[in-house]
This record gives C-alpha cells, structure tokens and sequence, in this order.
C-alpha cells in the first residue's frame, strides 16, 4: 500500500481525496497554487506545498513542477481528481519514469480514449454501438441516399468543416434528403469555403447516460450502475441521478456489459465512465469514455454503498476489487445537485468573491462534498464550482423532496450561487416525470428569454 | 501586547514607512506577519481558521526583525518547488553567506527539481542578510530563501 | 395527513422535526424561547412563535404556553421531540382534550412506563426478563440467604433510602451474605437513620442495550435492532453504535422479540426504546422504556435506511407502518458521537458562548444533525449538546476510522467543545475491541486522575 | 443611507440620548431596530442569517419614531401567547385608545390562550401613544401592544 500521495488537485475533489487517504491511513500531501492557500483541502490534508501561482498554467498544469514536489515529499503516487492533467498521458507517463504511481489508467488507455476517432473504433471493435455515420465525405447524393436508408431516418447532414449549426441540416425521409444534401454544401461553401458534408444518424432528444465502471489490476472490470446527466447546459451537467429514471434491469445490465467492454479491450484498471447517448427507442450509442474520477461519482456512492475514491486508491496499489459484480445492487435513489459561484440570472456568469456565511444543509440522506467555508474567497482563476450536494431516499420522488429540504437549508451569503436555481430545476415537468434529455435544460432557457 | 490608540498609530506609521499592506498580531500565539503588496487578497480568510502550517516549509522569517531595524528588508523567494542547495557541491563553499554583497545576477543557491539543477538569481542588487532555508531541504514555490537589504 | 405540526421543543432536534415536516409538506412551525430566537430550527420553519422568556420552566415546560401557541397557530398535531414534556403525560392528556394530536404514545402508556415499578410489572408480564431483586425490604438474613441463592450471586444488598454507595454490599457467596446483610444494615442506619435494606441481582459489568422500535394505531410494532450505549458518564450517553459488537442476530432477535412484548402489553403506537442491561454470559434484563423518539435515533435510521422521525409522525397521523418486521435488516455499521460544548479537562464543565467558527464534516458516509452555525451563541439555559455527528460505514473498523475522519473535520471555534475528547473515546482499547461497559468510561476517567 | 463619519457621531448621540443599546440599519430592506437595554445579548448574531419572520408576528413599530420625537417611548408587551382583544366584547368599546391616560393597573386589553381570557394591565402610568397589534389575532410572548409615553 502506499504510505504517501501527493493530490494534485484543488478545490472539493482535492478535499474528496484527502478523506479518503486519511480513512486509509495514508499520509496526504497536497499540492496548491497560491490562490489556494486557504483552502479546507489544503487545511485538512496531512501535509502542503505550494507549486506556483494562481494561474492553473503555472501551477496545477505544470508537470515538472508536481513532479518536483512529488519528489521533495518523498510520496508513492499521485492523484490527479478530474480536470487539469487528469486526462494527459505525458503525465501519466512522466509519474511511471518516476516511479511514483499515477493513480488513473495506463498512458495507453489514457490516449486510445482521449482521441475520439480511436475510441469510436474501439468501442466498435468490442461490440458496443456507436452513433452510425458516414466514414468520410460524401461524394454524391446517391451515395447519400444508400447510406442514410442504411443507418435509417432520421439522419444529419452535417458540414465537415462544421460549427453554429452552419451547412446543417436534419433530414426525414428520402424525398428531402437530396435537397437538403445540396442546401447543405451549397451553405457550407458559403460559411466555411469548403463544401464537404458527411451524414450521421440524428439520436432525436437523446439522454445523456453514463456507466460507472472500477476495474483492479488483475484483470477485474466491475460496473456500478448508471447516471442519468442529461440536465445540462452548453454541455455542463447541472444535475445527476441515479438510477435512471427510464432505465429497467435489462437495459442497465446491456449498457453495463457494453461499458465494461469497452473497458477491458483497453486493459482499464481503475476507476472510469463510458457515456452514451440513449434514445428514445432503448437504443444506446457509445460517446466517449471519461478514463478519471468525476464529479458525480458521490451519486454513484450513495445508490450502491461502495466508496469509489477508496476503491480507485487501493485497486492503483494493487490491490484487487473488494467486491464483484454480483455484490453490486442499486438501492434507493440518488440526486446531485451542482452548487456554483455564478448568477443564473445574468446568463450564469461566474461570481467569485467571499462568502461570508456558509452554512450547510444535514440531517439524514444528505451529503455535502465542498471546500467552502464562513470566510472563503473563492479566487477568480478556476472553475465557479463550490460544491456538491447529493440526497439519497428509498424513491427518486423523495429524493426530489429531500433536495428541495436541503436546498432551503443551503445559506451562503457574499456571493450569488445556484442554489435557488437548481430548486427551479427541480420542479421543471420535464425533471419530475424523468423524461427529460439533452436539450431539455436549453430549451426550457430559451423559452424564458 | 496591549492595544491602544498610540499603538494603532505607531503601526500605521511602520505601514506607510515600510510600505507594508498588513501587519497582524496574533496576541495569544505571540506570532507577528508583515505582508507587503501581495498579489492575491487573502484577508478576507477568517483568522479563526488556523492557516495550515505546510510540514515542507522551513522557519519562516523573524519578521519582528524590519519593525527593530530601520532598513527596509526584501526577500529572494524560491521561484520553484524542489530542493534547496546553497553550494554548488557538497564540499564546496556556499554560492553566498550572510554579509556578501549581490549583484541582480549574483547566484545565490541551486534549487534541484527533477533531477535537475536550477540556479537561483538575486533578481536585485544587495547585502545578504540571513539565510533562511535549510540546505538540502525541500521549498515550496514562493517560499523566502535569503532577506537581502536592497542596495 | 397533519396539514401543520407545532414542534415543542428547541436544538437539533427541533430542527430534525423541521426537516422531516418539510420532507412531508407539513407546514412547522417551532415554539421558542427568547433565548432560541436566533437558532437554525426558528430559521428553517415555515413559521414560529415565542412562548416566553429564557428559562425552560417559563417556555418550554409550560403546558399551557405550548397549547396556547398550538392554538393560535392553528396546528394539527404538536411533536414534544425529547426531554422537556415528551414524557410528560398530562401534557398528551391536554393535547387529547383539545384535539391537537400529541405526537407519542398514550397518556396511559406514558404513565405505565414512567413508573419505574409499573414498567418493571409490565415487562415482567410480557414474560421479558427483569433483573431479579428482593419484592420489599428484607427482614432477617434467612429470608436474604433464600432469596440469594434463588437469584443466583453476586447480589448486592442495598440500603432502601440508599444513595452514594452506603449501606451498599456486593455479595459473592452464602458465607459473605449474612455478615454483609447486618453491615449493611449497621451503616444504613448511620448514614439514613432507617436500616432497612434489599437485595437484587448484581449484572457484572454490563452493557447498555436498548432497542428502537416504532408502532402504528393499527396494532402493528416492529424492532429495528438495537443500540449499544454504554459508553456513558454519569449517565449520559457518549458515543452510541449499531450495531451492538457483541450481539449476535440470535439475541438480537429474542431481545427484539422481547421490547416487541413489551410494547403490545402497553397499547404503544409511535416511536419507542425498550432500555435492556446486557450481561457478560448473554443474558439481558430490561431496565426501562423511553416512550419517545431519541436523541440517537439516528444510529438506527443509518443501519437500517428508515427515517424514523418521518414515520413517527405518519403513524401518529393515523397511517400504517410502510414496512414489516421482515423489511427490516442492519446494514453495514453506525457509530454516533455527541458533541458537547463542555470542557472535558474541567470535569466536562459547560461552555456556553459565542461559536465564532463551525465547519462541519463532509464527504462519504457522514450526517450531522445540528442547530449550530459560525455565529451560533450557545445559551446558559439549555443542555450543553450543540450537535450529533454520525457516520456510516460498510464495518465498524471502517466506521470508527470514518469516526475519526470527520471529528478531525469538525472545526468549532470560540468555544470548548468534546470533539477532541471523542477521539480520545474511540481510541480507548475497550471501545476498540468493542468489549466496553457501561462503567469502562468512568473506570477509565478515574484511572487518568 | 450612505454611512459617513458625521453620521456616526449622530448616530452615538442619539444613543446615548434615548439610551438605546442598539441600532441597526438594514439599507438592502431599509429596516430599522432600535434596541434598549436588551435582557438578552443576541449582538453576538451574524448579521447575515436572517432573522426568523415569525408569521404571526403583527407590524412591526415603526422604529424610527422616537427618533423623531424627543419623548421616551416604552412598550407594553405580551405576557403569554395568545389572541389579541382590545374590548371586552365584540360590540364594546376598547380598553383603551391612543390619548388615554393610564395607571399601572389599568386593563388595556385581553389576550385569550387556552378558553381563557387573560387581562393584560399597563403596569405602569402614561399615554397610550399607538397600538402596535391588530385586534383578534395571534401575538406571541414578548410581542410590543401599544406605545406608551411614561408618565
């Protein structure tokens, strides 16, 4: 086991990891910008070193200067949360050169999932469906028409050059796929210079679901359910449950299965989420593959009682999976609701500045992961997010009740949060019967222009 | 230390004369900091939250010293985190001690990150006065290696 | 259903009753007392009402205060919490008469049980052990010598106007009973001026465990396992756990079984404890029943997933239990730690005062039930309790460490508080194996004078 | 209202001349509390968590009127909790109206708390210069009744 890990990282996943290394007994060492002295994470943990300067650029991205700190505290491994340089194979690699264990996936699987074209193939090549799509450009109509009627309606035409919505066009039937083929390289010549178009099959008002997935180094991939993240704006998750609302055993053991595929052809070893699209026909497609810890793992936590940062730590030690598939049960509901230092009513514009009182909701089914504090400056130079609150209940619609509880109970004054937003959120009709989807959260914004 | 009118004013004085931009007095502690024109606004961060006391750091710097002595103090902080060597070998003589006279690009000590020796520069012309780091112990990032008076 | 609850009571668990109302959609509305009028329950209600000035028998004690409040707020049921008149069984009567349910038992059934020798009947006629004792005062060493070996030794002879150990003999043997039956009384006498002495059972070191149970107006009652709570001084419970490390689910059932009996035998529709002395070779006694909710009722609602406060207040309102005997099962480990603003190096004095900074623990497996805030300013008038911490863990070993984990998050300024001490508590050696009694504390504290 | 030293100082006089222990002003809601000699010290309160807004508290006094008026101001208050009567019966004349001269032993009106009717005196002499609670309707302990002028 490791006797010492340095976090690099801030904010509350840094906290979320210096819990877990001290119910592990692991001495944690975080490493913080200047911007982050004060922080819980940095209060909390064992130990703290400074590496640079507010801006991530100088400090929380900058490989040398983690692994330089790494060094001088002598520690086993790094844990790098989500975001920054969670996701980057070079420093995956450099933590192998020095010997200090990183604490994610190898540098291969990081890079096979990081480039969207290998993980597409990769996800196909272990059986799991991805979006239909054309393999390139599309020369002609005909050959349009024989693929579109191949994939079935309806179908995108979508520029190659691509962006705004420009030489894009939704097609039905094949009566307007021809015109709309021509409309669409005719509008990208104009907006791009390019005429190139290629065709894909439209998922029409898709969830968002995502597989949670542990593997060991032995060879064990384990999935614990799934999340629904489909409330989001400009592809920021605002709220995430588990289970699924429209989810039934047979579709999450068919999701689950194709994620740990997906994972296994890539020798996957720790903790990670596959992301599907899911239509409204049961069918799923294979987006993308997020090789890290996320955000919402506390939701996945709550439903199955596996504690998935402690998991992620002892598998990257070695250690094997402390638990099966069979051992795996959904139980109750679980909702997490994202609370950010932004104005919901100034197009969410992020609101740093010091809280003055910070008080968080309790009692029971109710978890608070957050590095705020009566007192916190929260600094301009990353992202608004404060915290989580996640609720658990025996049904989604208690947990819809007790977020609501909770969120009354949220007192934060000095700066302007979502909290009351994520409650208007809560009662949206389309959030109450579960039937929501991707665009679900735009469009209701829209309509309240 | 008790606090009364000519005391805030004798600190008031010692701001503006040192250009210092927070003097706090922990009285039950008996700790003294002097910060001047920091870049980042931490005041805002309660007192009652003790600040973390990060195990890599070294003794910090008396900082009671510049309110005795007249002469404005400036410090060489350590540009990088990694391990802190005063010469350039074991054996040899340190790159400055306490008295020497430095020039902007006076050498002043080797921080070694990755396996790799990096000089350290004055960065400003001045009299060395205190070292205060620890040879061959780890700095973090900021943290004051020498006070030099500035000539 | 109640359309609105006044909440009789102040603290955490006024705030507790709060949220569960909330959760429910029942407006609360809390009674307070000058002194409360800045508390987190008074903010979090829908509504509240002073009844009057500081001190409990001027507020929170005075029947008619509440009823009036109950009155002009227009409520349909009053909750009484703990302590003040949860208990008291005149106040239910009032309530009855003027049609404000009262959230507990019976009158009667409060009254059977508030009797210390009715509740012993009761029990005993429920065919549930009690601890052997003499029925009146002894008058001679034969009749004692009959009733010793009849009972089984030890035994303990007591002086009837008894008090601070005199006239007090533990008794191992025949030999040792007839010259302790005179010394005893020989000192009684001295110390009372009346020799009259008794005899009963002496349970050698033993454990406090007691059962939680709940009951609805439909005759159903069901156990939901139990507490260990020996962890006490003077009485007062420290640290309470479920489940009981030395039980096993064959006593836990016949003890279950028992408070069960003991409950039906009384009409008991609510929420409930049934309070046992365990001893060493597994054989238990009962001691007392609390006809009311608990101040750690939340050990059984984290091992169990069953939100008791909300249950007690659904039955009370006239619906059945939502569950059976047989949904019930234990999962995983629940420890509680109260957290007092005493000073546990002044003999655990009091610290009433200003908390000028409260961070509470977060993360993974951690609830705290608390009326206090950065800000919050402890009243002289009240008990010294400012909040519950509970964790949730898949075993104990891994509870105690989650235990520590959040005391060390737990930042209260401005005041002394035993967070500090409670660490101490669960390092002890006979809390760690689990083989603690209800005299380890004490036995212990002496032992570091 | 923009706080400037000059308003400080009449804000301490005015004080010290109504001997008031307390004044807060809330310029976000334009609240105004005047507190005197509290028996409570609720001071210690941050500011920033809201006071509770009991439902069945009735108008609050208007403040800033002994501010206005040189002449002290006391309150009667509540002494229970109940439902606020200023006759005798629905028909009858008030107890009391704004003008009338009272004694200590004056009824000036009748709270009712469980079926029972509960006569509240003045329990001291003056004017009765407002009456703060609105007839028929809940008050709670502690709750201010009507304003009166000391004799």
């Amino acid at each position: 086991m490791f006797s010492s890990i340095l976090i690099a990282n801030r904010g509350e996943i840094a906290l979320r990891i210096v819990r877990a290394c001290r119910e592990l007994g692991i001495h944690s060492v975080v490493a913080y910008s200047q911007a982050d002295e004060r922080t819980l994470a940095v209060e909390m943990a064992d130990e703290a070193i400074c590496i640079g300067p507010p801006p991530a650029s100088a400090s929380y991205l900058l490989v040398e200067r983690l692994i330089a700190a790494a060094e001088v505290c002598d520690v086993d491994a790094i844990h790098p949360g989500y975001g920054f340089l969670a996701e980057n194979p070079h420093f995956a690699e450099v933590c192998e050169q020095c010997n200090i264990t990183f604490i994610g996936p190898s540098p291969a699987a990081i890079r096979r999932m990081g480039n969207k074209a290998e993980a597409r193939r990769t996800a196909a090549a272990a059986n799991v469906p991805i979006i239909p799509g054309s393999p390139g450009v599309i020369e002609n109509d005909r050959d349009a028409l024989t693929l579109a009627r191949e994939m079935g309606y309806p179908v995108m035409v979508k520029a190659s050059a691509g962006g705004g919505g420009k030489g894009m066009r939704v097609v039905h039937n094949d009566g307007s796929l021809v015109q709309s083929f021509h409309a669409a390289r005719i509008e990208a010549e104009k907006a791009f210079g390019l005429a190139d178009v290629y065709i894909e099959k439209l998922i029409e008002r898709p969830k968002h679901v995502e597989i949670q997935l542990i593997g060991d180094k032995h060879g064990n991939v384990v999935h614990l359910g799934e999340r629904d993240c489909s409330l989001q704006r400009r592809h920021q998750k605002l709220i995430e449950e588990s289970p699924c609302p429209v989810l039934d055993e047979e579709l999450r053991n068919q999701m689950g299965e194709a994620a740990v595929r997906v994972a296994k052809s890539v020798g996957y070893s720790t903790a990670g989420t596959v992301e599907f699209l899911l239509g409204a026909d049961r069918s799923f497609y294979f987006m993308e593959m997020n090789t890290r810890i996320q955000v919402e793992h506390p939701v996945t936590e709550m439903v199955t009682g596996i504690d998935l940062m402690r998991e992620q730590i002892l598998t990257a030690a070695g250690e094997p999976l402390s638990f099966t598939q069979d051992d795996v049960a959904l139980k109750g509901h679980a909702i997490e609701v994202r609370i950010n230092a932004e104005d919901a009513h100034r197009n969410f514009a992020p609101c740093p500045g010091t809280i003055e009182f910070y008080g968080v909701p309790g009692g029971p089914g109710v978890r608070v992961d957050s590095h705020a504090y009566s007192g916190y400056t929260i600094p301009p130079y990353y992202d608004s997010m404060i915290g989580k609150l996640i609720v658990h209940a025996p049904t989604r619609e208690l947990a819809i009740v007790r977020a609501h509880r909770a969120l009354s109970e949220f007192l934060i004054h000095g700066v302007t949060t979502t909290v009351d937003f994520a409650g208007t959120l809560l009662d949206l009709e389309p959030f109450r019967s579960g039937q929501y989807d991707t665009g679900t959260l735009e469009r209701w914004l829209e309509s309240t222009r | 230390m008790n606090t009364d009118v000519s005391q805030v004013e004798f600190l008031a004085k010692l701001m503006a004369e040192y250009d210092l931009s927070e003097i706090s007095i922990d009285e039950t502690s008996g700790k003294i900091r002097l910060r001047r024109g920091a870049a980042i606004d931490f005041d805002a961060m309660p007192q009652y939250i003790p600040a973390a006391a990060p195990a890599v750091q070294a003794a910090a710097p008396a900082a009671a010293a510049p309110v005795a002595d007249a002469t404005p103090i400036e410090a060489i902080a350590a540009p990088i985190v990694g391990t802190f060597y005063q010469s350039p070998a074991p054996d040899a003589a340190p790159f400055v001690k306490v008295g020497d006279k430095v020039t902007a690009d006076t050498v002043v000590c080797i921080i070694e990150a990755m396996k790799v020796m990096n000089e350290v520069k004055a960065e400003r012309a001045g009299v060395i006065k205190r070292v205060l780091a620890e040879n061959a112990h780890a700095v973090e990032f900021g943290q004051p290696l020498f006070e030099i008076t500035p000539a």
